[in-house]
């Protein structure tokens, strides 16, 4: 049986946030400081979306869990933010100022009350998977925590790999918690919100790139994604921070970065994602404060520094970094079988001559595509969705926050492609309409 | 008031308890001085740890609480509400680290695990012993903003504003609102007329019945802070004093002129805006090829920044002349097309309609030669390594966005700073974008950077939302952990004013009188409400004036000394 | 030339350079450069093309419009510019001193009464039936290349292969060249009247189903001849389609023996798309490994409509021997007789490597499925 | 004799240095007991007379530790920090002291490894140098 339970609603009222990134915890934390009651509802186990994967950000290299954190944790500590992780919304109904929207609390297996976020469970658990919120270059286990600073601290089972779960042996995360929250028989549950407005805010995820096998990704195992070496090159990462080439284990000296892999592609996607070309100069500048002897190459199609203060950040990269652009995109990578370096092969244009740059490891810039589900979510929520599988605005140059729907508004990625700022304006600016239909 | 202190310690588990001894530690903290209460949990943070704290300071009558667990980054805001619910003050509770970094650390060598817990744990009991409660101040709120700017993005701002229940000032020097908006033909991705967009949105701010416009008019003064700004400006009907709650600042941009660049000044060359000031009132000939010239006056030496919308720009004006006359042969010379996001669909139609994109080379610019009304322009084509020449009727220059003039005073003003580009400077680049650093101020629109239409208005709104939330709220919660000045110290040197980041130190007249003489000085002064905490005044006051609460001197010494220096014997003179 | 770029949609072409960086060609050849050619055209330079004779030193393989991010259709491009240089009196320095497309052009004779069927006097075949056998220049092939490898075999062995199915195929005694390689170089007229003769014969002789060996004919065939056959409904398939449908459909099996690794001819892989019905037949002779570089990354065998031969063809023929060799397999096989002579003629005279590097065999599929068809 | 066991003190700031500390933990990175932290809000806060106290009352080594410079959560207190610090180090010659008993690290949130071999490192190195009053200073 599903259980369904109502939650009540006090005095001022509530807004529902869909998605928990950088935009959706602007979104909850500037709704909830002016007094909203604000539900936070996140797909994932843990608030703070992509941003939290990064290492550091453009153009300033803040440290991005130091400057994300903080929000998170305010998230968490809000008297007026419910976050709702490991749910999805499943309904919605009524209209702008009066909607019931019903979320699907996926079972955690953990009771989010008890747990403690000791990890005790983790540590015994034997069950070990391959840890997506690293890109998949370490493990972690059936029991897990996404990551240290992970909002809320409680733990959450993943159903696929628990031996309890699948075949009713082992129970050893029961056994050994001692606040008793390990909970097997926990189901999928079901509450219904009365909301004033909704914010959607899904963000992104990343585009597959062994969908283009000239770059070898898959087949060459110094081939990685920009997103892997993000994992890598920070110090809570796999990797500790050490980027390392494969089998040799040694740090790359050159490294190329290769754009637009998937985007700006009308063969895959057709649009600019508006970041890669900065988060390449991030990621090079980053290789040679680790590594002063590397050497790092951008092959770039238009080098989009349209940002503030990143025309001038990708000059220093130049001059201060040593970083190299090349305005090519390359047809092909090749492998040597025997040292595993790489052979990137693109056209230079200034010498208007095809070459082959060795290379000890390539990253590719993968494009960032609007998060899956989006067309279920835009179904359920009465929205539109373009071709591109971003959500439709009003109208697209002057209300680039209201959805086709009154009281439904978006912000960040799943938008238009982005950046932080941009998202985090977003969503501020979402708050505003929301605030505005909540004030009506 | 004599301390009594209670002393909860966390086994965690077995996360601290399997690598501290949990039970000495307890027993060496009960024979402390001042400590007159100890007890240790399997999860101090579960519901009856909790309880049991609220209980101890009930029946022990507990006027310090430490919890010695894990990390006051996450943990302690939990403990202090406990701490509160029992009727103390939150502010006389120490969280004690033992686990992050004490247990997990030092995972093999239990004995000196459970020295340094005990050591940390005294260290607490010095400082706690010292902690004085601290007040969360409230500030009231005048329920109203200003908003400096009658352009999209602060339309937009006051619009959202209004909407949210407040009133709302919008200063516009121009005699009409609009700004740039003013001036443009057409708006891209979709190439629709300005001039309706620009009904629509005087329209409705001017049927807003809570927005006052004030055109023609200019702020001259501005004094207070959040939630209590009292604005003076000027327009021709005389002077007008404002007190509000909150500022925001739209105050734009402009179009670079690029005088002594590319033949400008010449009868076929003209920049982007006056192309479409042309094409709007219906005077641009009829033309067999144009140019465009992108970056004319951007990323150079003199401006090193990407004015972002211009490639944009070229392209949608590059499309309506193709369509006025479809047999001219139309080219965009680029040092790379920045149509970024979801605008490289108006570069692909663009290219559809036969607008031809040709690369130039950052090192060797396109060169305009200028011969009575016609001009020629040449540049190196990289790729085919030549140089190509083109006689067009029409030489059109993308120029970029440049702040106004007046933005250095505006700044003086309002104590915001400016960034090296010389537009706004905002608090924080990534999670802030349209805050400024001092509270009750904020951002928006191309004073903060080249934007577009789209871009401004989401911008507007963001401001909106930041500026509206101590308007609802209706007061401000300062910061309860603040820097005070003792005045009787302060020797008016100034220094915690120039290293506030928040401008909230500030030095103000005073007459100090004393029996035998009397003199005029300076004394700092540093406002609860706009202050943050960090302390960095108060580190380097040369008078020892300036304490940060909660961080105070003493409280850090005791610490220091808690550390029981066994070794100690010299005593530095 | 507008219109070419119109319908090529060269005008999304932005200069990225990834066709470049995927060339072949390219990357011995510095004064080819794909791009290059793209943005003469966008810039109005038809002069600065036509006069080029680095626009006859592309492959059409399309190795760069599989990928390119604005999908040019590259190959239909250069075709065109090919066509606007010929009309104005340019050639390509073709192979064979321009022997092939005289033969072609000779083919447009209407009257032509050819000799070309001696091969098949020991097989089952018929003039009129169910399924044509398109055998394309294989007759001609075996005069000018006997000296290192018999390309007749390749029709020999289909029809092999048909008969063993219980399949007589009917096989055209004026068969005229497809007209691939004039198409491919700028003579449409002649294409065209080639096209006519073909289609004509084809259609008397009642044809459902027109079977080539050559993935050459069978693009031009399925593709370039679509306005004059698309009406009839007549089915165009590879051997290797039909082998594959047979083993599904007729039970035909083979004798498994040795490991094999497969070079798609661009025609039949990256035009036509068709890359798993080979490697099927292959998988049930004997055991596939793959190079590094396969199906839609598929190195060329480096000429194609004998526009050009020169060192750069030699050099990407021995690079792809090398890669075959180093998978380990004993033999190579391919499914297009142009890449099967090309391979051989590479290791046919001297080469630039160690023997021992290339040394491997090298097979049309269809002969090394008539030889291992099982209980023949 | 038993073997010489360093008391090291470390500032650490709440945004940057005392959270890559916490990390540190989270990862079970093992490093020496020696070292007692005090939070405080910034590395800015940190009063220069702190550090002379702490040796004073017998530390054989202060380490203050913020967030890297451009990354402070107060805008500058970092940058101040840095300036007091070289002030310090002036005072430390003068006093005879060695300079290596006082330590200025910028370590941020994500920078656990770094916390725990500063810390191994800055022990190893007083151990070196012998206690405060060993009789050489």
């Amino acid at each position: 049986m599903q259980q369904v339970k109502r939650w009540l609603v006090i005095e001022m009222k509530s807004m529902l946030v869909i998605g928990g990134g950088i935009a959706g915890i602007q979104s909850a934390l500037d709704l909830a400081d002016r007094g909203f009651h604000v539900y936070l509802v996140e797909r994932e186990p843990s608030i703070g979306g992509h941003m939290a994967l990064l290492d550091k950000t453009f153009p300033t290299n803040d440290c991005s869990m130091c400057i994300l954190a903080p929000k998170m944790n305010e998230c968490n500590a809000h008297p007026d933010i419910d976050i709702l992780s490991y749910s999805e919304v499943a309904g919605l109904s009524g209209e702008a100022g009066d909607f019931s929207a019903r979320v699907m609390r996926r079972a955690r297996y953990v009771n989010e009350d008890k747990c403690t976020g000791c990890g005790e469970c983790r540590a015994r658990c034997p069950s070990k998977v391959p840890n997506e919120y690293n890109s998949n270059l370490d493990t972690r286990k059936a029991i897990f925590l996404p990551y240290p600073q992970a909002v809320p601290r409680v733990m959450t089972i993943d159903k696929d790999h628990c031996i309890y779960l699948t075949k009713g042996k082992c129970g050893v995360c029961r056994k050994v918690c001692s606040a008793g929250a390990v909970d097997y028989e926990q189901e999928d549950t079901f509450v219904d919100l009365d909301v004033a407005a909704v914010i959607v805010s899904t963000g992104f995820e990343l585009f597959d790139p062994s969908q283009m096998p000239e770059y070898g990704y898959g087949r060459y195992a110094n081939v990685i994604t920009a997103m892997q070496y993000e994992r890598m090159i920070c110090a809570s990462g796999p990797t500790s921070g050490h980027l390392e080439t494969s089998p040799a284990k040694q740090h790359p000296e050159k490294i190329a970065f290769i754009q637009c892999v998937g985007s700006r592609d009308m063969q895959h996607n057709p649009y600019c994602c508006s970041v890669c070309c900065m988060h390449a100069v991030k990621e090079s500048i980053l290789a040679k404060e680790h590594y002063d002897e590397s050497q790092s190459y951008i092959f770039y199609t238009d080098l989009r520094a349209t940002g503030k203060g990143f025309e001038e950040y990708t000059a220093r990269a130049e001059k201060d970094y040593g970083v190299q652009y090349i305005r090519s995109r390359p047809g092909q990578i090749t492998e040597d079988a025997g040292t595993k370096k790489l052979t990137v092969w693109y056209d230079d244009t200034v010498n208007r001559k095809v070459k082959g740059l060795e290379v000890d490891m390539a990253v590719l810039c993968t494009c960032l595509v609007p998060a899956k589900g989006g067309e279920k979510l835009a179904k359920i929520l009465g929205i539109e969705i373009d071709e591109s599988g971003f959500f439709e605005n009003m109208d697209e140059l002057t209300s680039p926050l209201d959805s086709k729907r009154s009281g439904i508004f978006i912000a960040g990625y799943c938008q238009s492609p982005k950046d932080i700022p941009e998202s985090v304006a977003q969503g501020s600016g979402a708050a505003a309409r929301a605030a505005e239909v909540g004030s009506a | 008031m004599i301390p009594r202190i209670g002393v909860f310690v966390c086994h965690c588990g077995t996360n601290i308890g399997g690598y501290v001894d949990v039970p000495d530690v307890v027993e060496y903290v009960k024979a402390l001085p001042g400590v007159v209460h100890a007890e240790r949990n399997i999860y101090t943070c579960a519901d009856d740890g909790l309880t049991s704290i609220k209980n101890a300071i009930k029946s022990r009558d507990l006027n310090r609480v430490i919890v010695a667990s894990c990390t006051p980054r996450t943990h302690a805001p939990l403990f202090r509400s406990a701490v509160a619910a029992a009727g103390l003050n939150p502010y006389l509770f120490e969280l004690v680290n033992i686990r992050e970094q004490c247990s997990w650390v030092h995972m093999k060598e239990k004995e000196a695990a459970t020295q340094k817990a005990k050591d940390l744990i005294r260290m607490g009991v010095a400082r706690v012993s010292l902690l004085e409660p601290q007040e969360e101040i409230r500030i009231n709120v005048t329920p109203s903003a200003l908003v400096i700017g009658g352009g999209v993005a602060g339309m937009t701002a006051a619009l959202s504003i209004a909407n949210q229940g407040f009133r709302v000032d919008l200063i516009e020097k121009e005699s009409e609102l609009g700004g740039m908006l003013r001036h443009l033909y057409t708006l891209y991705p979709d190439g629709r007329d300005a001039s309706p967009v620009l009904a629509k949105f005087i329209e409705n701010v001017k049927n807003n019945r809570n927005i006052e416009i004030h055109t023609s008019s200019r702020v001259k003064k501005v004094d207070g802070y959040i939630g209590n700004f009292t604005v003076w400006a000027e327009n021709e009907k005389g002077p007008l004093e404002i007190r509000t709650g909150v500022l925001v600042v739209a105050t734009g941009a402009e179009e670079f002129k690029p005088l002594g660049l590319y033949g400008y000044g010449a009868g076929a060359v003209l920049t982007e805006l006056e192309l479409e000031d042309r094409l709007r009132s219906g005077l641009l000939h009829t033309i067999k090829s144009a140019v465009f010239i992108q970056c004319a006056g951007a990323r150079c030496s003199d401006r090193a920044y990407c004015s972002r919308i211009c490639c944009n720009v070229a392209i949608k004006n590059a499309m309506i002349l193709k369509q006025m006359f479809p047999e001219a042969d139309i080219n965009i010379l680029h040092n790379g097309i920045r149509a970024y996001g979801t605008y490289e669909k108006m570069y692909r139609q663009a290219q559809e309609l036969g607008v031809g994109f040709r690369k130039y080379s950052k090192e060797i610019p396109p060169e305009v030669m200028v011969n009575g009304e016609r001009a020629r322009v040449k540049f190196y084509h990289e790729l085919m390594g030549k140089e190509i020449e083109y006689s067009p009727d029409l030489i059109v220059l993308s120029s970029p966005l440049v702040p106004h003039g007046d933005v250095e005073e505006i700044s003086k003003m309002l104590k915001v700073p400016l960034g090296q580009d010389g537009f706004f400077l905002e608090a924080h680049v990534k999670l802030r974008p349209v805050d400024f650093a001092t509270d009750g101020i904020f951002l928006c629109g191309t004073a903060r950077a080249p934007a577009d239409i789209t871009e401004s208005i989401c911008q507007g709104y963001a401001a909106a939302s930041r500026a509206s939330i101590p308007l609802m709220k209706g007061y401000v919660q300062a910061e309860a952990i603040t820097a005070v000045v003792d005045e009787t110290k302060c020797i008016g040197c100034g220094y915690c004013a120039s290293v506030c980041p928040y401008n909230a130190a500030s030095m103000n007249e005073k007459t100090v009188a004393a029996e035998e003489f009397s003199y005029a000085t300076k004394k700092s002064y540093i406002n609860p409400a706009l202050c943050k905490g960090c302390g960095t005044c108060a580190a380097g006051c040369p008078a020892g004036a300036i304490t940060p609460n909660h961080f105070t001197l003493p409280q850090i010494i005791a610490s220091i000394k808690a550390f029981q220096p066994e070794r100690y014997t010299l005593a530095i003179a | 030339m507008k219109q070419i770029i119109r319908n090529t949609k060269a005008y999304y072409c932005v200069e990225c350079g990834k066709c470049t960086g995927s060339c072949p060609v390219a990357r011995g050849n510095e004064f080819f450069s794909p791009r290059l050619i793209v943005e003469r055209a966008l810039s109005g330079m038809k002069q600065d093309i036509e006069g080029d004779r680095e626009l006859w030193a592309c492959l059409t393989c399309e190795a760069c419009s599989k990928k390119c991010p604005s999908t040019v259709k590259y190959s239909e491009f250069i075709r065109g510019m090919r066509k606007m240089a010929f009309d104005s009196g340019f050639t390509s320095r073709c192979s064979q001193g321009g022997l092939l497309h005289s033969i072609q052009r000779i083919h447009s004779i209407k009257d032509l009464v050819q000799d070309r069927l001696d091969w098949a006097k020991d097989l089952k075949t018929s003039k009129k039936g169910e399924v044509l056998y398109f055998t394309g220049c294989l007759p001609y092939f075996e005069n000018l290349f006997s000296a290192f490898v018999s390309p007749i075999e390749i029709a020999k062995s289909t029809v092999k292969i048909l008969n063993f199915a219980g399949i007589v195929p009917a096989i055209l005694q004026n068969e005229r060249c497809c007209g691939h390689d004039l198409l491919w170089t700028g003579d449409s007229e002649t294409f065209q009247k080639l096209a006519r003769l073909n289609t004509e014969m084809i259609k008397e002789s009642g044809a459902s189903r027109v079977v080539t060996s050559c993935p050459e004919c069978l693009r031009t065939l399925k593709l370039d001849y679509a306005d004059l056959l698309e009406s009839t409904g007549i089915e165009i398939m590879h051997i290797s389609e039909l082998i594959s449908s047979l083993m599904k459909n007729n039970g035909i099996k083979f004798n498994r023996s040795g490991i094999m690794t497969y070079h798609d001819p661009c025609r039949l892989g990256r035009h036509l798309g068709i890359y798993d019905a080979p490697r099927d037949v292959i998988k049930s002779m004997g055991e596939l490994v793959e190079m590094g570089n396969h199906m839609a990354e598929s190195s060329c065998c480096g000429v194609s409509a004998w526009a050009t031969c020169e060192s750069m063809s030699k050099q990407m023929q021995v690079n792809r021997l090398i890669e075959a060799k180093s998978t380990g397999s004993d033999t190579l096989i391919t499914s297009c007789p142009k890449c099967l002579i090309h391979l051989k003629c590479a290791v046919h005279n001297q080469i630039p490597v160690e023997k021992e590097k290339v040394d491997i065999r090298i097979e049309d599929l269809a002969v090394a499925a008539g030889k291992a068809l099982a209980g023949d | 004799m038993t073997e010489f066991d360093p008391r090291i003190i470390a500032f650490c700031c709440n945004w940057c240095s005392y959270v890559g500390a916490d990390l540190a933990g989270t990862s079970r990175l093992q490093y020496p007991h020696n070292v007692r932290i005090i939070r405080t809000m910034c590395s800015g806060q940190v009063f220069p007379s702190y550090i002379l106290k702490a040796l004073e009352l017998g530390a054989d080594g202060v380490m203050i530790a913020g967030c890297h410079i451009g990354d402070c959560h107060y805008v500058s207190g970092n940058k101040k920090a840095e300036e007091r610090f070289r002030m310090l180090l002036g005072i430390m010659k003068t006093l005879g002291l060695d300079a290596r008993r006082i330590r200025l690290e910028w370590i941020s949130a994500s920078e656990g490894v770094k916390f725990a071999n500063t810390i191994k490192e800055f022990a190893r190195e007083i151990k070196e140098l012998g206690p405060r009053n060993g009789g050489k200073e």
